[in-house]
């Protein structure tokens, strides 16, 4: 064989081998989710979604954890986006190019590279001891809005950036002052970035489990929450409990919980797409 | 007419980015309701200037200025000065067509919206007028909620001119408000501002020799940020003073 | 934080919050009647948490919840902080249990250990150096030993030390340790190295992935040779050392409360039932009774002082 | 008007400035409960012990332990992720089409956005039990299935991220290469990949940081036994997991064992702190090579 | 020099992207040891046309040809041609210089080392060879080891040149090799392609007239995906046959 016949055969060699890589990451992600869809679609009926927890894994079901998980969405949602958008309008329009503005660059994307569990003992001190919230929902929804924060300002700013000059100078040029212009020119442009950016915060946001079972998180709650300062549990939650469970049944409770949670998770994603390609086909500045 | 003023005028300006020197020690004075047209090469400094009249150049970091811009002989960069009634005052047409993604309506009323005027019947009158004296009226009277954006770059243009004359300023500052257009819309425009100078002082910057003959009055040249000569366009076509300006509009550079 | 109710209504009409925390041996039984509890009175919220007895114990005695589950006696340490908090208590045994030793169902040289098995696997100065199991008994495997037990804050690792080491929260600590039994279980189901402990629910529950290890205590006083738990070995004592008894023990200024005095009272009604249902050894019926007298007294006297 | 744009402005300071008050915060927390730990155990005794039972008896206050459970996983994950996410970068850059490259990345990127819950599921009740077939003596929690799914989930990071790295090097060098009589491969790794090291390096750090701060997946996975070994068959404990481990047992607060998890956090933090600022310092350096 | 022989030879060549028609019906011989310049305006061709003789498009999604391409006979977009080898024989420098970012030394070497060639005698040898033959040896060979990012503009393209010469081709293809050089260093470049056509076959695309001119024994004109006109260099200057030749080369667009 010839030095080009081998280098020939290493390249068809390293393409199958592409092939193989590309696709293992997706036949594991296939498996998966038909493993757990086998496992846990049976389970998946009114009842289970209806039902308190249970010591009897054919009675529990995943209302509180879903409950808990709605109530953290809205109360995240509420708390991260005016403090990420503000921070990310700040930033983008107001923020000169001082020592300031670089900081709080390196800054924030230091943040978004902290470990969830990190911000799970910032809560635990700070929101759970000394704001005396314990492991209720406001101290699990300060926590994990502290921890999307990052993703919603970088997104903002991207969003806010994308809004071109013309529009702001054709703002000022009207007599209206930056805050009119942000207000009724930039941010209805950004709007659709900024939405993507927060709905993915939040999808992240669902998913988290570590920083709530440091702020205390109980798993165990039989009752729906009724108020920010109320105790609970999030599906994530649920679903880690109900995993360290040795029998089958649990398992398969897990199995469908796990069903619903992605389905919450690729839903929200689901809509962040749609949403920036929607934004990318409407915007011809 | 009655005797004219002097609405604009610039004394001993520098105009700095950081350390670069924009524009030097520029004096001119403009006339009320007359058309200056400022010309000259990429780069000379006409778009810095124009931009000082509304202050447009505001929020540009380590932009500044030395010397003083006076409108109707108050000084602009004075400190009791504000930027929003000085804007009300001084209207700009930009480049590049810039509608807002609103409806056609809501961009003639912008203006007057922030304002705080929010009465319906007033901002339509108002939206019919400018339209009109914008010559757009008849074409978008029947999709004032439709979008801006849909309209075409000429239409779009006067949008934007209608828009600036909606909050009745008395200046109108144009930077090359048809570059961007075909020629059929840039005719449309060039008449528009010939109608608009009876009632507006207007600035406009172009590159278009043959549109400053057209529609300008006065004609200030500026090179490598100087004023190299101002006067009337007229005069200034025919037997220009300095040889830049003979050159430049002769087209041997720019 | 336990909410007032307004008792002069019927069961029913019952509501508020009662917290309780602590073993998670003795969970699973305040799980099922917390859970059967919720027909009796749905407005109550009862919450269960799960961080050990002594876990449980800190809180109890700190007055942050109503009711601590409980799988030892209170300490005299915990005794003097509740003493400082203020803080008056009632202690009910609600169930037996009898601590219960495993293995991988795939060991097959484990039939039985005695205590002094137990104690040279358990022991400090076992720390670091027992890790295998031909170093226990020379005839089994030269292989490692993979060790499974109760976090410190339980009180089934505090029974467990006392009755094997000797000495109470004396042991090595170079194992997987968890309050949560079921991490236990699941660690020495799939581990076939494994050797693990907890209580008797967890290995009745999951009898199929577990393989139980008789225990001999080296004293035939009372049952020969190796013994391995059950409903029978536990009830007549012959599951020695590691039969115990599991309490509840209830706030007193909770007591006070309509609320948390009608969930104790279905708790000593209902234990003997689902303590079995659950796999736990009933205290006899009378105990029950006395338990329920010695309460309603406790609380009668209780209401009497906050009214005054 | 002018005071309420000033109010305006304020206020977007402010939740600008937030973002420092959390650091800080991190910051202050961590520093504040593990400098009274430290004056219990001696930073040394921190650093050199090799034994970590600070809740036993014979307390004892290594967190080598700890350090290596959490190397041990995240080094398996690098393991599975690198390769595989360096190859698929490569692969798409050199040989795929360009629709399959535009349908493969969000595909895979899908991978990214699974909670971490989820993966330890897989882990405990899928990965483990297969590779207990292969390894019959392998332990039902362990350092090898966590980390092997691990590396999964960060797969997309390296390969995006390669990816992105990867294209953005000028066409003209990959013409070069070509125009030399390369193959593909040859491009790809003579050329393309030196070329794109800042970004590809840059790519693995950050998954690196991830690894090391991942929690679930190895709580769920790894065990709970803070072991000194490399071994990944066995159970171990991450600082992660023991950090869970305390959180699920009551936590006095002011406790010595409310401190180490603490001390095992600002552990945590310097680490992905350290990696994170080098992943920034190397961007910042060699970005804009090419402009 | 002996008789020449046709090198290279177009067939009733048709090029593609996609639907675009990018080529039409292109017949053209070129000479061995000889220059032929490619001219023509932007996006008439050119390049598309010189990269088929190396097959740099064939990974270009949706490029696709017609007809033949022959060199020294051979079709080389047979089944049984190997791309690499016919690399090997056709060398090709890029408009932009584009070394690897690599010492310099592995750059002119990098050719032979892909082929497997490791013995570091031989490298060194190829290496002086090429980089005298691109008259650059005198200013690099003290810093062999240097990263090629640190050489001046004119001399990467040498080195570029050097590389190609380096896997000794018999062709060379250069799209534009100037055009990104000051006057100094384009003129040094032109020095060079007058002494490599004594051995190499050179095609060379350039919008550059005056160039086409020095360098070139032939020129081949382009327009619109056409080849309009293909002469000796001297005759097309003077005498063009096509009006549309006539008007490109006089300026009259392009
Ligand atoms: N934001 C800025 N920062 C720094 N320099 C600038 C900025 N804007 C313009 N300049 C510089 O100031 C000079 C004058 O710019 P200006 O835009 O006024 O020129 P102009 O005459 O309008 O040119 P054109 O005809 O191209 O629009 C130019 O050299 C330009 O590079
Ligand atoms: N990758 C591609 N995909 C689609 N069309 C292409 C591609 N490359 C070139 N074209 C089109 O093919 C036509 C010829 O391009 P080519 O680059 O060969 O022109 P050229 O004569 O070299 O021009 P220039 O002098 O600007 O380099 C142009 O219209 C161009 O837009
Ligand atoms: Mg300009
Ligand atoms: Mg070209
Ligand atoms: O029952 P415990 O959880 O305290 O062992």
């Amino acid at each position: 064989m010839t030095n080009s016949d081998i280098n020939r055969l290493k390249d068809k060699a390293f393409q199958v081998f592409g092939i193989f890589c590309t696709f293992i990451g997706l036949v594991v992600l296939a498996i998966f989710l038909i493993d757990i869809v086998a496992e846990g679609i049976t389970r998946i009926n009114w009842d289970f979604l209806t039902s308190l927890p249970s010591r009897r894994a054919s009675r529990a079901g995943i209302l509180t954890a879903w409950a808990g998980t709605l109530w953290i969405l809205v109360l995240t949602t509420l708390i991260a986006f005016p403090l990420g958008v503000g921070a990310g309008i700040y930033l983008e329009e107001y923020g000169r190019k001082n020592r300031l503005a670089n900081f709080l660059e390196i800054n924030i994307a230091n943040l978004a590279g902290v470990p969830s569990i990190i911000y799970g003992l910032l809560g635990l001190e700070i929101f759970g001891r000394q704001m005396r919230l314990g492991g209720s929902l406001l101290a699990g929804a300060l926590t994990l809005s502290l921890l999307i924060l990052p993703i919603i300002i970088v997104t903002t700013r991207e969003a806010v950036k994308a809004v071109p000059r013309s529009i702001r100078d054709g703002s000022y040029a009207l007599g209206a002052s930056k805050w009119q212009t942000i207000w009724h020119q930039v941010l209805p442009a950004s709007f659709g970035g900024i939405l993507t950016g927060i709905i993915l915060a939040l999808s992240r946001a669902v998913g988290e489990a570590a920083p709530l079972i440091v702020i205390g998180a109980l798993a165990y709650v039989p009752f729906t929450p009724s108020s920010p300062l109320d105790e609970f549990t999030v599906l994530p939650i649920q679903i880690f409990n109900w995993t360290s469970r040795p029998q089958e049944e649990f398992l398969t409770n897990a199995a469908a919980a796990i069903i619903v949670l992605l389905v919450i998770t690729f839903l929200l994603n689901g809509i962040a797409v749609y949403l920036r390609n929607k934004q990318q086909k409407k915007i011809r500045w | 007419m009655s005797k004219k003023e002097n609405k604009l005028e610039a004394k001993n300006l520098d105009a700095y980015y950081g350390d670069f020197h924009a524009l030097k020690n520029i004096n001119i004075a403009m006339e009320e309701k007359a058309v200056t047209a400022f010309i000259g090469p990429s780069g000379c400094g006409k778009s810095t200037f124009l931009r000082t009249f509304n202050r447009m150049n505001d929020y540009i970091d380590g932009f500044r200025i030395e010397g003083q811009i006076l409108l109707d002989g108050r000084d602009i960069y004075n400190k009791d000065i504000r930027v929003d009634e000085l804007r009300k005052e001084v209207g700009m047409v930009f480049q590049k067509p810039n509608p807002f993604p609103k409806s056609i309506f809501e961009n003639v009323v912008y203006g007057l919206k922030i304002q705080g005027i929010k009465k319906k019947s007033v901002l339509e009158e108002a939206a019919e007028k400018s339209l009109r004296h914008a010559a757009l009226w008849d074409e978008v009277k029947d999709k004032l909620n439709k979008s801006a954006l849909a309209l075409s770059g000429g239409q779009q243009q006067r949008l934007c001119i209608a828009r600036a004359l909606a909050i009745s300023p008395s200046v109108l500052l144009m930077d090359e408000p048809a570059s961007a257009l075909d020629p059929i819309s840039t005719a449309k425009i060039e008449e528009l501002i010939y109608t608009l100078k009876n009632e507006y002082t207007i600035v406009i910057v172009t590159h278009n020799m043959q549109q400053a003959g057209r529609v300008s009055d006065y004609t200030a040249f500026f090179y490598m940020g100087e004023l190299v000569e101002h006067n009337k366009t007229r005069t200034m076509f025919t037997s220009p003073k300095d040889e830049r300006t003979q050159n430049y509009i002769t087209g041997r550079f720019g | 934080a336990c909410g007032g109710g307004n008792g002069e209504e019927a069961n029913s009409g019952l509501s508020g919050t009662i917290q309780i925390d602590g073993s998670s041996t003795v969970y699973p039984i305040t799980e099922a009647v917390a859970e059967e509890y919720r027909t009796e009175a749905p407005d109550v919220r009862v919450t269960v948490g799960v961080s050990g007895s002594g876990g449980g114990f800190k809180k109890f005695t700190r007055g942050e919840i109503d009711i601590v589950d409980a799988s030892r006696t209170i300490k005299p340490s915990e005794e003097e902080t509740a003493k400082e908090h203020n803080i008056s208590y009632i202690e009910l045994p609600v169930a037996y249990d009898g601590l219960t030793v495993v293995v991988h169902p795939e060991n097959n040289w484990v039939t039985e250990m005695t205590t002094e098995d137990l104690k040279k696997i358990w022991e400090p100065a076992a720390q670091g150096k027992i890790k295998k199991w031909n170093q226990i008994r020379p005839e089994w495997p030269d292989q490692e030993i993979h060790l499974y037990g109760p976090g410190v804050e339980s009180g089934t690792y505090d029974y467990f030390t006392e009755a094997v080491v000797g000495e109470s929260g004396s042991s090595r600590g170079d194992y997987t340790a968890s309050e949560d039994d079921n991490v236990l279980v699941q660690g020495v189901s799939t581990d076939p190295n494994a050797l693990g402990f907890f209580g008797f629910a967890y290995y009745e529950e999951n009898q199929d992935k577990l393989k139980v290890v008789p225990v001999d205590d080296m004293d035939d006083s009372n049952g020969k040779g190796a013994i391995a738990p059950s409903l029978e070995t536990v009830k007549d004592g012959s599951y020695a050392p590691l039969s115990r008894p599991l309490f509840i023990y209830v706030n007193s200024k909770a007591a006070s409360t309509p609320a948390v005095v009608d969930f104790v009272n279905f708790y000593l009604e209902s234990a003997p039932e689902l303590s079995q249902e659950v796999g736990y050894i009933p205290l006899p019926a009378e105990m029950y009774k006395e338990q329920q007298e010695k309460f309603s007294s406790f609380a009668k006297a209780k209401e009497a002082a906050t009214q005054k | 008007m002018r005071t309420s744009e000033k109010i305006i402005e304020g206020l977007l300071w402010l939740s600008a400035v937030i973002t420092i008050l959390v650091t800080v915060g991190i910051i202050w927390v961590l520093l504040s409960e593990s400098i009274s730990f430290f004056r219990v155990v001696p930073l040394s005794d921190f650093l050199t012990e090799k034994e970590w039972t600070p809740l036993f008896a014979d307390k004892k206050f290594g967190i080598m332990p700890l350090v290596t459970g959490t190397l041990l996983t995240t080094g398996v994950a690098i393991a599975v992720a690198l390769p595989i996410g360096l190859t698929i970068a490569v692969y798409l850059n050199e040989y795929a089409h360009a629709r399959m490259k535009q349908i493969v990345k969000p595909m895979l990127e899908v991978l990214a956005t699974i909670p971490t819950v989820v993966y330890g599921f897989f882990a405990l009740t899928v990965v483990t039990p297969f590779l207990q077939k292969i390894i019959p003596s392998l332990a039902g929690f362990n350092a090898l299935s966590a980390g092997i799914v691990m590396g999964i989930m960060i797969i997309p990071m390296i390969s995006s991220l390669s990816e992105d790295a990867i294209s953005s090097v000028p066409r003209s060098l990959r013409e070069a290469a070509y125009g030399m009589g390369s193959t593909r491969l040859q491009t790809a790794f003579g050329v393309m990949v030196p070329a794109a090291s800042s970004g590809i390096v840059v790519s693995v750090i950050l998954a690196i940081s991830r690894a090391v701060g991942e929690t679930m997946i190895v709580a769920i996975a790894a065990g709970q036994q803070p072991r000194l070994t490399l071994n990944p068959l066995v159970p171990i404990e991450t600082i992660t997991t023991y950090i869970v481990q305390v959180s699920m047992g009551d936590v006095p607060r002011g406790s010595l064992e409310y401190k180490t998890i603490f001390a095992a956090g600002i552990t945590l933090f310097v680490f992905t702190f350290a990696l994170n600022n080098l992943s920034f310092w190397i961007k910042k350096k060699y970005q804009e090579k090419y402009d």
